[in-house]
């Protein structure tokens, strides 16, 4: 039993973030330099068999920053990919990216699609993962996103080509991972807002003292903390319950998968308060962690298929 | 007590149902800048010339002369025909209109009120400061007077609309010496005056709803001061009620009828299975909470309008607002994670372009006009008399 | 449109408060004696002939004091006779006592029965009320209710004498009644608790000032006042639009209902919470409302029935 | 990080349950006073008989000389072969011990740390007083040096099982010149000691969970003093941790057994319709909320374990006991809203009989063991480094 990082991840997550908070504009590039998409791919499949709790922490920062660039639809396309013997495909997605849709037929709204080589269809009622090619021509209507690091399009899939898919256990297993690594993101953001919500009350002074001072503002932090650190523990619990095959593991996941996004979405929507007006401006970082942790509730595991894992 | 009309509130409402039905505009608002300005301009003038303008105030400055209670009257039949709301009128109507009323010169009021009765005016207030926003008492923008001028000085930000407006509620440090509140004068600025600079200040929602105003030697004549110099806290605190009471009252009743389409909403849109979201035992509690939650503030808005009526004033209205804001958020939430996935995108859907923005604007309602922690200071001071910290 | 208290109406919870605040032991007799049984029975039926108005004001005050004694069910059971005729078994109850239960037949769990000499049985299934004659031979066992001020028993109905009921339309109006005037308790709850909370908050110093004065205890006084002031408010615009036979009177009673229920619960929680140890005591009033809160939550209208009419 | 139990843990683990397994008492456990702290004694006996006590005391003083991980398993353990609680020696093992440990004297530890081990002992604290509630500095309670004797006069209240306690921990005020907590000292005294008085206090739950303990002159030698003179806030704060963080260990693994049974009782008792509760949505969304939280609290009591043992402490100590407070209310309130009217009486079904009075009884939890607003101020200022007020 022991749920303290390693060093290895330790300097994983410094590395990371030394890329992340130090602005959006080269995360993808070093994204693929510091080997994010392949971290937890295994070796012969050309990745760094990194465990999922290894890239939990790792999806973490990402979620803390809610940069742009659609890093875990990219790696899960990866291991689709591998997980599909379609090893020349592993190799094109080094250099590619790949937008993702909750949807497999018609015309859908995919995200981050503009820009991609392929796209990852979800359809979680069956429990399928599929790739298709990716093209501009598919485009029906490009539409304004929530979260305003990522695009939003309207998608013709009417082409049909698939490139690879997997079905059965290896979808599933994908899809817990995917879960996992939201609900690390989910905790990721639930720390930044944490973060932000306690600097900003230490500093900002208002009736002659840090508002910090004054238990409207400081109890509502100690609320947020506490959803951090717990956000958290039970992400690297999940995680190393998938890791382990502990036979708990899917309830895990779905407990981390829930708490992560209300922790998130209770501490976006309150470090704007505790922000006042300015946590209400496009300039601050406070809405883009709220949108990201809204686009991201509403991704891998939705509330309905948490609600069913967990009353199991 | 009593629901039921007078046979004058029955005739006024008939009459204000009968005007509304024919008059209330069929084109859209526009979303933004100056056609959105010029269209609830427009529409006050229409209810100005019909007599509608200014409901509980006074005659002799323009308005109808009736009380709180023909005004609660006259939102319920504005949101029974969709009426489009005050819009960048807010502040003039709300707030500067009666401030006037409560506090101006005999001059202030013949300039101001039936132009502003007329939409010919948009105002702003001029109150937040960046270091100053909850503790108004330590704003800095300065004002000293200069002959028969006060020449102003600083910033003030958060003023919503103020790059649409025409005039702003100014108050200002004209005392230096004088501690926090006192020191502090109230005056009405002229947005064309030389020095003053408007910059807009885009929010989280992606609109530009407020600026940052600056002021360098500001010159506004002393004859635009609310109240004698020194005296702006007290202006401003007796005016801040009518802010968190009455301004909202029009709010409420829009409020019913967004809870009433949220309801819709859940009723025609399906889950994965086809079924609408209506059927879900889970929605439909949280359905009837906002429904339960909707009605008691409408309950409180007439036992407030009622007392005030019968007693002259109310301390339900510091409850309102804060009532009002939290309530408001909840049901455009509500909305927006009805939607689903189909909430990702601000324009995916008609559904998604109504309820996202809204959600997202909601944020600003327990910000704005105090935040929530200041109206509960607000509440546990003034109404339940409990210490200051 | 006048929410405004009448003089009537002050002097009626002047007159019923100077009774409930001053103890216990006499409500019941002072009950009868200012006629609150009969208060807002026709007076061609001997009553008073006072509005729901008048009425819900009356029991704001009895629900403030928690006070033992079954107003509610005895003065229902008083109006199921009138409406079925039974003017001799109005007359008998004058100076009686009904238990009542939310179940016709079999072994049910009834309340205040052990002293009752009718018991009012609810079935809001079918949308009936009747009124059997009760006698202690009835009780099969005698419970341990939650609410200490009232009793509980588990009673035998398979007796099968009925002394009156009313079903449909009339029916219809007692139960729409009877959940006013819970919803009329229940807001007197709310604010009880809240002047408990407020009273005791401007007194009780730690930390050398009035816990009044910390946010965490101020911003709970101010949020249980709204509350109470809006519990107050949406109570009397249902009961006035019940008298005025208002379109919407239906809608406006199960949302009182379910503010009041949500507001009672929220305040006696927070007003235990506010006192700290001393709200936990026996000794205390605190535990006394939140316990007739969770009684008065469970009777007529409950949640689901309020959610149908509020969703409709 | 790793779950996945080391040889070791797993031999631990192993040996655990096989011995819990023939050993937990079948019999129930009596609801209350002498026969219910007999039955807590024997089975502390029996666990210190078989070297099960103190999992992570140092050897020296009789426990197992391991670390919290191996107490959480233990706990883990306990919870799976649902072995009693520590009940009326929870004071004793999860505070009184770990003080003595941390800062007693060689012949107190030799006094009294085997004796709590072998549930000889029975703990009470001895904190709060009347006008010393949250604020504990502001304690009253005297203590005067005469000879080799501390002789106290004052009263603590809210003191947990005190009626049925052999000692208790005592803060003190031994200078009534230094200002508040200056000037304190911790004692431990024998609640034989002539001028004690014990006065059960009720509950709201109807029944004696802890008094107010009055001291008429009572002399303490000073060998029983904890820490030196004026040590006493130091030694109180140093120790409060404990209660705060490894003592909640045991409750939060039990915490989701209770969940189970929630999430039991709503697949057994149905709605009106005959339907099992937990096809209902709501009720289903309700305890998937519950087990996720619980899941998550249970993995931060595991990152607090295992950050102990590498770090030697952790701040999630502070977060785990108001988070299992304020978890633990919730989940015994849905027990007993599930309830609907069989809810009214605490005896009327055995589900009653199980629910209902735990929910009375976890009105508790936010306020013992410092209040939830306490807890929230330790961690703001504490954790987080937020200026005070």
């Amino acid at each position: 039993m022991d749920l303290y990082p390693t060093d290895e991840q330790r300097e994983l997550v410094t590395a990371a973030r030394a890329v992340t908070r130090a602005g959006a504009a080269d995360v993808w590039t070093a994204a693929t330099g510091q080997g994010w998409l392949a971290l937890g791919l295994p070796e012969d499949a050309g990745g760094l068999g990194g465990s999922l709790a290894d890239e939990a922490r790792l999806y973490a920062e990402i979620g803390a920053s809610a940069v742009a660039g659609p890093v875990l639809a990219t790696s899960t396309a990866v291991r689709v990919a591998a997980s599909a013997g379609r090893l020349d495909l592993v190799e094109r997605l080094a250099e590619g990216r790949a937008g993702h849709a909750f949807a497999t037929t018609g015309s859908v709204v995919a995200f981050d699609a503009r820009d991609a080589d392929v796209l990852l269809l979800v359809d979680e009622e069956s429990g399928s993962l599929r790739l298709v090619p990716m093209t501009d021509a598919m485009v029906v209507a490009d539409l304004t996103p929530l979260d305003p690091a990522v695009t939003a399009e309207r998608v013709d899939l009417s082409g049909g080509e698939v490139l690879a898919e997997v079905t059965g256990a290896a979808a599933e297993h994908e899809l817990v991972r995917a879960a996992v690594l939201v609900a690390a993101m989910l905790a990721g953001i639930t720390n930044a807002a944490t973060d932000l919500s306690v600097a900003y009350a230490g500093l900002r002074e208002q009736f002659g003292k840090p508002i910090g001072a004054f238990q409207a503002i400081s109890h509502r932090c100690a609320d947020m903390a506490m959803r951090a650190r717990a956000a958290t523990a039970v992400t690297d619990f999940a995680a190393v319950s998938v890791d382990e095959h502990h036979p708990d593991a899917r309830r895990r996941v779905a407990a981390a998968r829930r708490h992560t996004e209300t922790a998130a979405l209770e501490n976006t929507r309150a470090t704007i308060q505790v922000h006042g007006a300015t946590g209400f401006t496009w300039e601050h970082d406070a809405h883009r962690l709220l949108k990201r942790a809204t686009f991201l509730a509403a991704g891998f595991l939705p509330r309905t298929a948490q609600t069913e894992a967990l009353t199991a | 007590m009593r629901l039921r009309p007078t046979p004058e509130e029955r005739q006024f409402a008939d009459l204000a149902a009968e005007w509304l039905s024919r008059n209330v505009p069929r084109e859209p608002r526009p979303p933004a800048g100056e056609p959105m300005a010029a269209f609830d301009r427009a529409w006050q003038r229409l209810q100005y010339d019909a007599g509608w303008a200014g409901v509980a105030w006074p005659k002799e400055y323009g308005g109808a002369g009736l009380s709180l209670v023909e005004q609660m009257i006259w939102f319920e039949q504005c949101a029974r025909f969709d009426a489009p709301e005050p819009g960048v009128l807010n502040i003039a109507l709300g707030h500067a209109g009666p401030v006037l009323i409560a506090e101006g010169t005999d001059t202030q009021r013949q300039d101001h009120l039936a132009a502003i009765l007329r939409g010919d005016q948009v105002w702003a207030q001029g109150f937040s400061e960046p270091e100053a926003g909850s503790d108004l008492a330590a704003l800095r923008t300065r004002g000293v007077v200069d002959g028969d001028h006060l020449v102003v000085d600083g910033t003030k930000i958060w003023t919503t609309g103020a790059h649409l407006s025409d005039w702003q509620e100014l108050l200002v440090r004209t005392d230096p010496a004088a501690a926090r509140h006192r020191g502090l004068s109230f005056a009405i600025v002229d947005l064309t005056t030389p020095g003053v600079e408007v910059r807009p200040i885009t929010a989280m929602d992606g609109k530009v709803h407020f600026a940052q105003v600056f002021y360098d030697g500001v010159r506004i004549p002393l004859r635009n001061l609310v109240g004698g110099l020194g005296d702006g806290w007290k202006v401003a605190m007796t005016t801040l009620g009518f802010e968190r009471g009455t301004m909202t009252l029009g709010t409420v009743i829009r409020l019913l009828k967004l809870i009433d389409d949220v309801k819709e909403l859940a009723r025609t849109r399906v889950d994965c299975r086809g079924q609408p979201l209506s059927t879900s035992d889970e929605v439909a509690a949280r359905l009837a909470d906002l429904e339960a939650e909707g009605v008691a503030l409408h309950a409180l808005a007439v036992a407030f309008v009622s007392e005030v009526k019968r007693t002259g004033s109310s301390s339900a209205g510091s409850m309102i607002r804060p009532l009002y804001a939290e309530l408001s958020q909840r049901v455009k939430r509500t909305g927006a994670e009805l939607l689903g996935r189909d909430g990702l995108t601000t324009d995916g859907t008609d559904e998604a372009a109504r309820f996202v923005p809204a959600y997202l604007h909601s944020f600003g309602h327990t910000i704005g006009t105090g935040t929530a922690e200041v109206q509960r200071n607000v509440i546990a001071h003034r109404v339940l008399g409990l210490p200051r910290g």
